[in-house]
């Protein structure tokens, strides 16, 4: 017997005849029984979902967030690093200068028009939390939610953009979720 | 007030009309409805001559095993109304007045008969009670009970010599 | 005739007594399906139905809701009269049972006596076997009806394990009446009211006659006419909207009248065992009360030990079935038969 | 009930039963008609029976108990008589694949 143990649990496979007791099953009935009635009284498995939630991990990787910073300007920049490290090529932006009237809503002169990412295509890999320099993006714990359309799954800026540190303020811890993100100051 | 004459009248009815619908019905599972409707009805007039017996017995008997026998071999046979074979309409014409024949004959025969004024006792009289019938059939006719028992062996045997396929057509399963 | 004749408060007290006896039916029927989905999920370590009303108590009512407002479907090519008819006699056959059972203790005051009984009949245990015997009927017709190949087998097969099954349960039976010496429903448990339980006597008999209920309510591991995911889901296919409704539902009411007619054969009906509740100088009111909460609460056993066995024990093949019944069950009913019968005369010697 | 009309009806059933036998071609149905010929004999027989309970009530409370026995052994000897039955016609259905009488008729040449 030359074969890996793989685990201790092996056992042999017992192939004698049945003897006349064993083939009533009524041992093997009331075993089962027996079995399936302490299952009655063990702890259920079920989370209820809505109500209850699994914890994540702290690696966990939801949907992407574009980040403001402790005043409620956007953070990004629109320098187009997150789309070049998507492996997936998920990401879309186009970038417009800061008007000086803007000056409250964007943190540098530059900033995104448009910034759309694809969530079908998206694999949650968080190489463009880790390309970004300006800490605009990261992935929060949120995971994506059904919709009917394809369309439906580009998410376009509105619904990338966290919400007002100062406005909404509750709407924004939630949004940030355990994994606060350094903001710089 | 008595309704036993009514409820007499209606399974009478019943049944009357029940087997004639199982006679003319041209759907064979029809035919084994309505007679099952037929055997109901029979059983409401032995409840109504108090022979409580045999109402159950011809219900599970009747009923619940012989006509489940005829839906069986019917279903399996899968017969319907346009399988169903045909008399020619002079053949059944002839058939329908011999019958009306033999009616006529007996009624006109019994017409007339002493019994006439006889009543049948309905509603009680305890002769149909178990009881009484088991005490009589295990004393008195132990021995046709007996040998009506090996019949029902003989018959069981001889179904089931006679329904078994022929060993050359056997399928292997 | 003093039974027709027309006594209006001895129909009226009947008629109470039948609708509040389909009532009570209906109602357990309901909630048993919803304790089938409690408890099964239990069993496996799940929570069950518990999103309508508080503990999902309302889910019954929603899963009718739903079969109500289903669309129904009658196929084209099948027989719509039976196609109805079908449906309508497995619920009668399955109520009509529960006519001869006694559900309570009869409530005695003074002069007025009422029984908790509809229908106190000689007959009694024979009628149920008669009506079980007609069940056969509401699967056969319903299947042949659906003019459905598979249907068809379905209820073929239903309708032979039916009959095979009822062998054993008479014979079983057989014992029983042997001990009691009558097949009134009210006398057996008066029998075991006063000798003890019949339990105690038949414990093969008992064991013989539950799984012939098993096979007679089509429940695991005998539901070979209905199953749903491997045999095509049986009898039932074509069937839709209440009409599907009723099958199940039937189901459910012959689960409950066979735990009730287990309860009354085989442990005392109404009897609370090792007291006399007799001598408790309960009202009368109440002691009925009590006599029929007692046989509840033996039927709600039954039906949970149902339950239970179908969420433990797998299915069985169909010649393993047909094994089962015939060759084994019958001979052992028939041994124990014997059995009971030649102690009965050797006792009374 | 006068008994009149249990001896008619029974008569009119019998009859009935009659004509399906000559009518029909269906093996099975006239085998049916034959049970319901057997039926209305077994209730005029019950009929009978509680006739003659009622007439000699006085001389002898069994009286008429046979009649009702003899209904019962006409039920075991229907039952035994329609499972051998319907095997044969389950047996010629296989060899003709047909249930009609008038195949039989073969069963001369």
């Amino acid at each position: 017997m030359n074969t890996m143990r793989l685990t201790n649990r092996a056992k042999a496979v017992d192939r004698r005849p049945m003897t006349f007791l064993e083939s009533l099953y009524l041992w093997s009935i009331a075993k089962g029984m027996f079995t399936t009635l302490k299952h009655l009284f063990r702890k259920k498995a079920t989370i209820e979902y809505p109500e209850e939630k699994r914890p994540f991990s702290p690696v966990f990787r939801g949907l992407h967030v574009l980040n403001r910073d402790a005043e409620g300007r956007e953070n990004c920049t629109a320098c187009g690093l997150c789309a070049v490290a998507c492996p997936a090529e998920a990401i879309t932006m186009e970038a417009a200068e800061r008007l000086p009237s803007e000056a409250h809503l964007y943190r540098e002169e530059k900033y995104a028009a448009k910034y759309e990412i694809n969530m079908l295509r998206c694999i949650f890999c968080g190489l463009c939390e880790e390309a970004c320099p300006k800490d605009a993006i990261y992935l929060s714990q949120t995971f994506a939610p059904a919709n009917y359309a394809r369309k439906g799954f580009i998410y376009k800026k509105d619904e990338l953009l966290i919400p007002h540190p100062i406005h909404q303020r509750e709407a924004y811890e939630q949004a940030l979720g355990d994994r606060k993100p350094a903001t710089k100051a | 007030m008595n309704i036993t004459p009514y409820i007499f009248w209606f399974l009478s009815v019943m049944a009357l009309f029940s087997a004639l619908m199982m006679v003319t019905s041209r759907n064979p599972v029809y035919s084994v409805l309505w007679l099952i409707s037929t055997f109901f009805a029979i059983s409401g007039h032995y409840i109504l001559l108090n022979a409580q017996f045999l109402a159950v017995v011809n219900i599970i008997v009747y009923a619940g095993a012989i006509m489940v026998l005829f839906l069986f071999v019917i279903m399996l046979m899968n017969l319907n109304r346009e399988t169903e074979p045909q008399k020619n309409r002079w053949l059944k014409l002839i058939g329908a007045l011999a019958g009306g024949c033999l009616l006529l004959v007996m009624v006109a025969a019994l017409k007339d008969a002493e019994l006439q004024s006889q009543q049948a006792m309905v509603g009680t009289g305890s002769i149909g009670l178990i009881k009484v019938l088991g005490k009589e059939l295990f004393t008195r006719y132990v021995v046709p009970f007996e040998i009506s028992s090996l019949l029902f062996l003989s018959a069981m045997v001889g179904a089931a010599v006679i329904g078994k396929k022929e060993p050359a057509q056997t399928l292997k399963s | 005739m003093h039974l027709l004749a027309i006594d209006i408060w001895f129909i009226l007290e009947k008629v109470t007594l039948i609708a509040v006896i389909i009532g009570l039916s209906f109602f357990i029927a309901m909630y048993t399906t919803y304790a089938e989905r409690k408890v099964a999920a239990w069993l496996q370590d799940r929570r069950g139905p518990n999103r309508a009303g508080p503990f999902g108590l309302f889910q019954p009512l929603a899963d009718g809701g739903k079969l109500f407002f289903k669309e129904e479907i009658i196929p084209l090519t099948s027989n719509r009269f039976l196609f109805i008819l079908g449906p309508a006699l497995a619920m009668i056959t399955a109520l009509i049972t529960s006519t001869v059972i006694p559900w309570g203790a009869s409530y005695v005051d003074g002069t007025t006596q009422i029984a908790l009984q509809v229908a106190d009949v000689d007959m009694g245990i024979l009628i149920v076997f008669g009506i079980v015997s007609v069940g056969v009927y509401g699967i056969m017709i319903g299947g042949w009806s659906s003019n459905n190949k598979f249907s068809l087998l379905a209820a073929i097969r239903g309708a032979s394990q039916m009959v095979s099954y009822e062998l054993p349960m008479g014979l079983s039976l057989i014992a029983v009446l042997l001990m009691t010496g009558s097949l009134k429903m009210s006398e057996i448990v008066a029998h075991q009211i006063q000798h003890g339980w019949h339990i105690l006597y038949q414990p093969l008999g008992f064991i013989i006659f539950f799984v012939c209920a098993l096979a007679e309510c089509n429940r695991t591991p005998f539901d070979l006419p209905e199953a749903e995911n491997e045999l095509n889901f049986g009898y039932h296919q074509e069937y839709s909207s209440m009409k599907l409704g009723f099958y199940l539902f039937a189901e459910y009411i012959n689960m409950f009248i066979s735990s009730a007619v287990m309860a009354t054969l085989f442990f005392g009906g109404y009897d609370i065992p090792f007291v006399d509740e007799s001598a408790w100088g309960l009202s009368p009111l109440l002691f009925s009360l009590m006599s029929f909460a007692v046989l509840m609460a033996k039927v709600l056993f039954f039906l949970f030990v149902f339950i239970w066995i179908r969420w433990t024990i797998p299915r069985f093949r169909y010649d393993q079935l047909m094994n089962l019944g015939w060759k084994k069950l019958i001979p052992l009913s028939l041994v124990n038969m014997l059995i009971t019968a030649a102690l009965t005369l050797w006792l009374n010697k | 009930m006068p008994i009149n009309y249990y001896l008619f009806l029974s008569l009119a059933l019998f009859s009935i039963g009659m004509v399906g036998v000559l009518t029909r071609r269906n093996a099975i149905i006239i085998f049916m008609c034959i049970e319901l010929m057997l039926n209305a004999v077994n209730l005029l027989l019950v009929a009978f029976s509680k006739m003659h309970h009622l007439k000699n009530l006085a001389i002898d409370p069994m009286v008429g108990v046979d009649g009702q026995l003899f209904v019962f052994f006409i039920m075991v000897v229907a039952a035994a008589e329609v499972s051998v039955g319907l095997a044969i016609i389950v047996m010629m259905y296989r060899n003709v694949h047909s249930v009609d009488i008038q195949f039989l008729n073969r069963l001369k040449h």
